[in-house]
Formats: C-alpha cells, structure tokens, sequence
C-alpha cells in the first residue's frame, strides 16, 4: 500500500494524494513542499537539487516503510523531486491516511524530518543577485533509529 | 583492495570529479580511505577528516571495515524536503 | 488570504488546496476527514450532520482567523460539510501554507482540533445492523481560549 | 421578556421541536431559562442542568444575564470534523 520516487518531472500533489486512502481511513493528509522566493533573507529564483539516485531511493523506500508500519495501518505515498526547480514548484509531496488522525499526523511529520535528517539529496539556490550556493544541511547520523520520535 | 569512491554536491564540486577508484590495503576502514584520500593534497585536504559516510548505499560508521568492490560515498550535509 | 465555509455539497480537497500557496511559502498542507467505515467497533453504513449553521459559519472562521494568525503569514481555508454522507465522502478539508513547515503543521492540527471542540456539527452514525446514533462529542467551553496550544 | 430558544440534534429529537419561544422575567439568566425548560416536564427533565449554551451565537456562562429577544441555542456535547 506504501510508495516512494525519486523523481526529475514535475510532481502533482493530487496524484500522491490519490495512492492513498481507504475505506478505513478518517484522515488523509498531504505535505507539498514548495521551493519559496527567499532563504535566510536572501532572494532566491530556483533551485537545483542534486542526489545520489540509488541510495536516496532506497532510503525514501525506508523512511515510508518506518512511518507506515508507526501510524496503525497507514497508507503512506512520498514523492521528492531532483534537478532544477523554479520558484512555486513542488520539491516533495508526502501523502498518509489512517483510521485516525494523530497517526496520520505524526508520521506525515516523522516523513519530511527524516527526509531533512538523512535523505542523500543537496539543494544549491541560486539568489537574484547572481551568486548561488549550497544550503547547509543535516549530517545523516550511520545508524538512524527506526522509531518515530515526538513531533 | 579497490573502492569505488564517490563524491556528490559540494564535495564533488571542489574535488572536480564525481568518482575515483582508490586502492587500499587489506583491512582498511571508511577512515582510512578518508585519510588516503586527504593525503592526496590540494582541495583533497578541504574534505572533512570524518564526513558522513555510506557504503553500498548504507550509513556506515568511521570505523567500518571495507571489501574489495564496495561503493562507498562521501555525503555532505543533506538538506532535501 | 483566508476563506471558510459549512456547505451541503461534496467538497473537493485539490480546491480547497488551490486557496492557499504563495511564493512566500514553502510548505502547504492538506488534511482531509473521511467517513470510515467504522467507529468504536461497530461497522458504519453513512453518517449524518447536523448543524446550527449561522453560529457554525462565524465560528470556523474565528477558527481559521485564529490559525492564521498563530502561524506567520499562513494562508488558511477550511470547509466542512454537513447533511448526509456516504462512507469514503469528505466531512472536512482544511488547507494551510506558511512559509516554513512547522507553523504550517501546528496551525493544521490546531483547526481540526478546534472544529472537534466548538464546532457546533453533530454526527449521526447509521450502522449496518439498522441502528443509529449521535456520536459521543465534546462540550464546548463557554469562552474558548483564542491562542495555539501545543500539540 | 421573550427568548428564542434553539435545540439542535439529540436535544432537538428528544423535544419534538427545534425551537420555542420562552418568556421570562427582565433580569433572568441563561441558568433560569434551562430552569424554566426543564420545568416543564416530560422530555425537558432529560435536558442537563448545566447544558452548553450559546446567546446570539456565542458560548456564554450560565450566570450571563438574558436580554429581550435574544437567540439562544442549547448546544448538545459537539462531533465536527
């Protein structure tokens, strides 16, 4: 019932949206990460994310795996997108439904914080003025826990 | 023995290459080869001297033993989402 | 930027979506209340809502109004839906972006927690066997405190 | 003076009605028209004696006093969402 993608086309959040949901489930929610006109004060015009294809995907496949089998039969869907993204362009969408609507929440949570902990994708934005640089992120811990943790 | 190495983002920007194979003795560990690839000199030096390492595509501690063939990556900081 | 409403007809989330989103913003979410197919153990045919829908209409948007100004810039729009429903139909969508994601999560939960306290909706359940009954609600307190609790 | 009284889902099919129109003297509160209901006997007894109560389409206190034709909905445990 779960997926993930790495993807380099557009994502439609109403796609990621319809993996998900059942008869059994109370609560859907979506995460649509959007790539936004500033960072840290600075204006951005786009993006460009680069990956580790094979590893990222298994990786995405693990944290859905870990959020579903945490919120009581969740469904869960996660699509991140790579390459280059312009200003309003989705960069992730996280889709999870589940009887009831804490589980739904906490693992739509505990999805894009691991994805921001561990996932093998790096974001270089480039700012109105010309320069561009490398968002400083997270350094992926070598064992990560395969619990959730408190929102 | 002989590691596929490879290095992404910023890593791969200041090294000018996205993949090296480098030879190792028997038993090295992750540390070692950071270590061999730091002694290379020039913008190898500006690698971290215990970066976030994965091999064969896995998270792996510092002190991890490597085998002939394995495809380890240096990761930088991720920031996806 | 925001908008609300208590309506009889279908609600279509990708809409209620579409009311949100800015270039400021890098994080939309999109919680959706399903009717299940079940509740405390017993198998759900279809539900129905009744509403004090003047007093309802004022109240989500004090809801959504208070959601809004708890979470930094966020646009905010929530619709809930009353008469009668089919398992699978939507009862709720509520929909809110902000430039960063956890204003954007707390101001999620917020509303839909809020809709649970002091909403004035009430559910019949129709279950299989031919019964029915008023769902077991909350009893709204007489002056509802307008700040974001923790979640 | 005269109230409009609301009753809304379970309070409403236990009355039979949705709405009645209460008279009371100046001075009285929200407290002495679910007094007044439930005096009436029959299916008011049922209603609680401390009902959440909302005046003009507004949760008040009990002790609020009521005001010549003011709306006033007594609102059963709600189940939104």
């Amino acid at each position: 019932m779960s997926s993930s993608a790495i993807v380099k086309e557009p994502i439609d959040p109403a796609y990621v949206l319809a993996q998900i949901g059942s008869d059994q489930d109370g609560a859907s929610i979506l995460f649509v990460g959007v790539v936004r006109d500033h960072n840290d004060g600075r204006s951005v015009g786009g993006v460009r994310y680069d990956t580790y294809e094979e590893m990222a995907a298994q990786v995405l496949a693990e944290i859905v795996d870990e959020a579903g089998r945490s919120a009581n039969t969740a469904r869960v869907a996660a699509v991140h997108r790579v390459g280059e993204l312009k200003v309003g362009e989705v960069s992730v969408a996280i889709a999870v439904s589940s009887p009831h609507r804490a589980e739904a929440y906490h693992a739509s949570r505990y999805i894009i914080e691991e994805i921001k902990k561990r996932l093998p994708v790096w974001k270089k934005e480039r700012y109105s003025d010309g320069a561009e640089g490398w968002v400083e992120g997270q350094t992926p811990d070598p064992a990560p826990a395969p619990h959730v943790d408190g929102s | 023995m002989e590691i596929r190495t490879l290095f992404f983002a910023s890593y791969k920007e200041l090294l000018g290459t996205g993949e090296l194979c480098v030879h190792l003795p028997d038993g090295a560990t992750v540390s070692d080869l950071v270590s061999a690839l730091r002694s290379r000199g020039g913008a190898f030096t500006v690698l971290p001297t215990a970066p976030a390492v994965a091999v064969n595509r896995t998270y792996t501690h510092p002190s991890s033993l490597l085998n002939d063939g394995d495809e380890v990556a240096l990761i930088p900081p991720v920031a996806g989402g």
